[in-house]
């Protein structure tokens, strides 16, 4: 079984190679990608796939390592974790301080958040024209690029981008305030906050809309050095996909199965 | 305001966030004690005649200072297992916490240097002379009358630094420690991110206390040795 | 029992003092008289190492010393053996009168703390502040900080007390009073060095007056000498001004 | 390292450096004097206002500057929101600009931090020196502008100097704000690629730059102001 | 010009005026006399409001006040018209001597700095201190400090000047070129009441001398009279003490 410190090992390998011990470092305020449960477990539907990564791989012994965002991204380029797990999404520029397997690891859905009466706002250029406000992203956020990239790519439509604090905007609260119109939000947050019975916010369930307009895959980070144990990787991420365990993971943690909508996925 | 505002939040966020006040606790007692020993050192260099040692003292200060304290959690996280790596130390399976207190100490003890040698400098020399003159020897005359009084005029900034190293356990949170700070983001994200209002009100309700206790404790102690002194009252 | 040889001593560019040569011998007191400016507390400071003198020798019973490159170990060795009477009196703010007093007993002498109590109540009793005891130096009057300062002193036993102005803040009354108690403690054999203004005191008790001005020592003697037959054109001039008539015929 | 990015966002996180120093000097125009006021109200144990001050300072300087912002962000829309509305102010609540914020908590804090400062260092000055300030006819205010606070700062300047250091770097949790300084620059610049290690030496390095040249600047001043103790050395 | 009423004083439960009244006209030079502790700073402090009374009325000119309730203005107005020697001296650290004698004249008193700084060396002047116009207090021996607090005062030119035993730190020679600097300014017609031990001044400048002890006045009249024939025995018995024989067949 796997602990806070000690990975999950196959019982099998262990005695025949060396076992290799890494460090998977996760981003321990990301319910419900990574997080620790109520005894102090990591969990958390990356983590969660990474215990079956380990599982399926006798020669590696995962240790999971709560941190911040911040850490893990250094820490991770430093070598002093091999791996680490916080939603990250892809780009060119990334992939020079990291290896990003060739298998992804989960997808997460993206939208805006509006109040009902802006249903009809669909996507990020919708939300430009009709010139909205949004709400600010945290300056390390993937969903951050998102935006910024699209403002990149529509310079004569750009939706109002500003950096700000994960923890000092709570999107749910200023969207149904009217202190911003908008926000870029998670699927999976949505799904576990508003729509869900016991959602702290299922108060609002009839004022705001959630409307996804993308999916983006999810990635481990590795270290520049660890080619190797990311070639590993991407030989058991394979199998367990194709097992479907993952989807099953992603309903037990975002209560739906994003891997339905894998062809529209664009990255 | 209703909407949002759930008052059992808080009540239920205090039993949580109480439970790791005895990390904030380690690691502010840590700090202070090797930051306080750490600055004298420094003070006592800024005070000699040696210009070498007094432009060290001096260069760290400015360095420690001006160094924004993530930056000096990440050399002090990353940079000693490397150094200790050279000398064929390995040190990373060291504890986080151990991490966190260097960092804290290492600023403590710049900041305390500068508010001991302020102190000592408020001290009339007269003080000095007279304490040698009845035969004290310079370490003695320091610690039985300059000391007392160093101390007094140090008190009140030495309660600002201890209080600001009290309300930076979001820093150990950055390298994964969890003391009470770090405690309030992981309820808030555990909540994905909502109701942060209570959680954070229920964080400085304990913050608060706690500076008040420590401030009760500061003007005993500050009473106890400011004994026979006149202050400047406007008339 | 001290003996000093060609202080110098500046301060910036201006010499204070220009090579002061001084013997004391035990029982001796002596008074050093002077205008204001002339360098007698600086004297007195370097010869207490509480400023550095630029050169001079010192030798202090069979202690002797460069007053320049003196160790610290030296200087707290011949401080021992000396206490010192502040012009401006010094008191340690945060003590009380008797701590004031024992202070110096119990820490630099390390005298059992009743027995030390014991001798700072007898000459806090000897310069009149036997009721004092508990007060802060800020609670007390002028008058009254300059005779803690004397008790300080005196409590110590020293071999020799130097005396900055002793009586310069107190009442015609108490300077009569605090001259007895500095009499009886010469009778006693404590040798002293005393800077002082009072002319009558210079005369009974001294057993050498010094003159200095301008850094140096322009006249040394007896005082009977020094009152009645000054040799200096300066000393003449400054006693002339200073001593009323009648007083060189009392002698 | 990628340096070509380590050189082009320490340029981006430079262009913070207006904004931070912005919140600082406010400030400290605010906190010098209210500081300074309320220390003295405080060693003179001024009914009422000295009791405020104690339970002001215990709770600004006693929690995290990063929760202040965000109750006074969060909870002053929310209380004033139903006011401007029921009186028809025209002006939206959320249209202020956020540094307004800024300016409001930082300056608490500062004051807060610079009453015991203040209270440290008023406590050396002997009182003979504003008796005599008195004498020669001076009243209250020239007293302590041309005489105590000359000797006051002389004590106090060094702690000044970490305060406003401190300050400094604190501005960075403008980014609660989505106030562009110099950290939020930084970061988000260091978002695209994960530079953030570069980002970090470049945030490091315009700090450095940016307190030491502040420090310079007190120490000068200290000089100054200690004139008058150096000579008697 | 100045009159005082039943001023009393406490510090905690100590009562160290108790019941004083005074009256000085223009021109008087007022000369207080009494031992240690018994209460003569305290009263000049309650005049000038450094200590508040706990009790007691004062007439300045024109000027009635309560002296345990008098307003800030009233407290400055007076402060403007008089001046203060203190014991200890209290120069402005921060300043040197010339500022510490121009900054009452010029932030005061409003006076053009050109002026105030030709009437600061002309009183450095008179006290002999020409030469240390830009030392700082803490580079001044103790006879040039307290020279300095007399410049101070008297440059100031005031109604009235409060001396706080203003000659204690000065060695005798200059204690007669002092004398004789406040004697001048007496014969100018400035008022003085002036604390001190110095019985010569007392006989030759004041008009009339006061007797404290124990917080009251003990004895009022001309220094002839109370010199030669002190009526109250507390009296006689410190005069007997601190007067040499032929002091008072000198009168
Ligand atoms: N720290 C200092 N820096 C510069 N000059 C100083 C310092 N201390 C003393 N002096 C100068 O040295 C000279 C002698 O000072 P000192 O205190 O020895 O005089 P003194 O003989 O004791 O006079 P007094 O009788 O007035 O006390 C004075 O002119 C004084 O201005
Ligand atoms: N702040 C204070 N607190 C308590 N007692 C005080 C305080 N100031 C003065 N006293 C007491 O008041 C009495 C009178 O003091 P004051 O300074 O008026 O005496 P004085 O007549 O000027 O004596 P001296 O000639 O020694 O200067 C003294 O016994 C002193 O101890
Ligand atoms: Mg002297
Ligand atoms: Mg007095």
């Amino acid at each position: 079984g796997s602990t806070a410190t000690t990975g999950a090992k196959s019982e099998a390998g262990a005695a025949k190679k060396e076992v290799r011990k890494v460090k998977v470092a996760f981003d321990q305020g990301g319910k419900p990608i990574g997080y620790l449960d109520e005894k102090g477990n990591p969990t958390g539907y990356e983590i969660e796939v990474m215990k079956l990564v380990d599982k399926a791989l006798p020669e590696y012994e995962f240790e999971y390592v709560p941190t911040s965002s911040e850490d893990l991204l250094v820490g991770v380029q430093q070598g002093k974790y091999q791996v680490g797990v916080k939603n990250a999404w892809f780009t060119e520029e990334r992939t020079k301080s990291y290896i990003f397997p060739k298998e992804f690891l989960g997808l997460s859905g993206v939208g805006i958040l509006l109040k009902k009466k802006n249903e009809n706002i669909k996507d990020l250029s919708d939300f430009a024209k009709a010139k909205l406000s949004l709400a600010p992203i945290a300056a390390s956020n993937a969903q951050y690029t998102i935006v910024d990239e699209y403002n990149q790519a529509n310079p004569d439509n750009k939706v109002k981008l500003k950096a700000g604090d994960a923890f000092s905007v709570d999107v749910v609260q200023w969207v149904n305030e009217g202190r911003v119109d908008g926000g870029i939000y998670l699927g999976a947050t949505y799904e576990k906050q508003v729509l869900a019975k016991d959602g702290p916010y299922h108060n609002l369930a009839n004022d705001l809309v959630y409307n996804e307009f993308a999916v983006v895959k999810t990635w481990p980070l590795f270290n520049k050095k660890e080619q190797e144990f990311a070639d590993a990787y991407d030989q058991a991420i394979k199998k367990i996909k194709e097992e479907k365990k993952t989807n099953k993971l992603m309903v037990k943690f975002y209560n739906t199965d994003l891997f339905k909508l894998l062809d529209t996925v664009k990255r | 305001m209703q909407t949002y505002f759930d008052s059992t939040y808080i009540w239920g966020a205090l039993p949580q966030l109480l439970s790791f006040l005895h990390v904030t606790f380690m690691v502010v007692g840590q700090s202070v004690l090797f930051g306080t020993i750490l600055g004298f050192i420094l003070a006592v260099l800024k005070l000699g005649t040696s210009t070498a040692a007094r432009k060290i003292a001096n260069g760290y200060t400015t360095i420690l200072r001006c160094t924004p304290s993530i930056v000096l959690l990440f050399l002090v996280y990353y940079g000693l297992p490397a150094i200790a790596n050279n000398f064929g130390a390995e040190l990373n399976h060291l504890s986080t916490s151990i991490y966190v207190v260097i960092t804290f100490s290492l600023q403590f003890g710049a900041i305390m240097s500068e508010v001991m040698r302020t102190a000592y400098e408020a001290v009339d020399r007269g003080q000095y002379e007279a304490a040698v003159s009845v035969g004290l020897s310079p370490v003695q005359a320091f610690r039985r009358i300059v000391l007392p009084q160093a101390f007094v005029v140090a008190l009140p900034n030495f309660g600002n630094s201890l209080l600001e190293l009290m309300k930076e356990g979001s820093l150990a949170y950055t390298i994964g420690l969890v003391d009470i700070m770090g405690k309030a983001s992981l309820i808030i994200s555990n909540n994905y991110n909502s109701h942060s209002l209570e959680i954070y009100l229920a964080l400085s309700l304990i913050y608060w206390i706690l500076s008040i206790l420590i401030e009760q404790i500061f003007s005993k102690v500050e009473k106890i040795f400011s004994k026979g002194k006149l202050v400047i009252k406007t008339t | 029992m001290l003996e000093i040889k060609n202080i110098h001593k500046s301060f910036g560019k201006n010499e204070i003092l220009k090579g002061v040569d001084l013997q004391i011998d035990r029982g001796d007191v002596v008074v050093i008289l002077g205008p204001s400016g002339s360098g007698k507390t600086t004297l007195l400071r370097c010869i207490n190492f509480l400023e550095r003198a630029d050169q001079g020798k010192a030798i202090f019973g069979d202690i002797h010393v460069n007053l320049k490159s003196a160790t610290k170990k030296q200087i707290h060795q011949i401080r021992q053996k000396i206490a010192f009477v502040f012009q401006n009196y010094n008191l340690f703010t945060n003590k009380t009168v008797l701590e004031n007093v024992t202070e110096g007993l119990i820490i630099g002498r390390k005298v059992p703390k009743a027995e030390a109590n014991e001798l700072g109540r007898q000459s806090l009793a000897k310069v009149g502040l036997a009721d004092k005891l508990n007060s802060y130096p800020s609670e007390l009057s002028g008058g009254q900080q300059q005779r803690v300062g004397i008790a300080r002193a005196i409590a110590l036993n020293p071999d020799i007390i130097l005396f900055d102005e002793p009586t310069s803040a107190l009442d015609p009354e108490l300077v009569g009073e605090v001259l007895t108690v500095m009499k009886n403690i010469a009778k006693e054999g404590t040798t002293m060095l005393v800077v002082t203004h009072e002319m009558s005191f210079a005369k009974d008790v001294a057993n050498r007056v010094i003159f200095m001005d301008g850094g140096v020592i322009v006249e040394e003697n007896s005082p009977k000498e020094i009152f009645s037959r000054p040799k200096e054109e300066r000393t003449q001039h400054f006693l002339r001004r200073v001593i009323p008539e009648d007083f060189i015929y009392n002698i | 390292m990628d340096v070509t990015f380590l050189v082009k966002t320490f340029f981006v996180a430079l262009s913070g450096v207006p904004i931070a120093l912005l919140i600082t000097i406010v400030s400290l125009l605010i906190a010098l004097p209210s500081g300074f006021l309320l220390a003295l109200s405080r060693i003179n144990r001024i009914p009422v206002i000295s009791q405020l001050a104690r339970v002001y300072v215990s709770f600004v300087r006693g929690t995290p500057i990063i929760v202040q912002i965000f109750i006074i962000f969060t909870s002053v829309p929310l209380l004033l929101a139903p006011i401007f509305e029921k009186y028809h102010v025209k002006t939206s609540i959320y249209d202020i600009n956020p540094i307004w914020y800024a300016f409001i908590v930082f300056s608490l804090n500062t004051t807060a931090i610079l009453i015991e400062v203040f209270r440290s260092a008023i406590s050396t000055v002997s009182k003979g020196q504003l008796e005599a300030a008195y004498s020669v006819g001076l009243n209250n205010v020239q007293a302590f502008r041309r005489i105590l606070i000359p000797q006051i700062l002389v004590v106090a300047l060094p702690n000044i100097c970490t305060a406003t250091v401190n300050l400094i770097k604190a501005t960075s949790l403008g980014y609660a704000l989505s106030l562009r300084e110099i950290t939020l620059k930084a970061q988000v610049a260091a978002n695209v690629g994960y530079n953030f290690i570069e980002a970090y030496i470049d945030i490091f390095l315009v700090y450095l730059l940016l307190c030491s040249l502040v420090e310079t600047l007190f120490k000068l001043y200290e000089k100054r102001l200690r004139k008058y103790k150096t000579a008697a050395a």
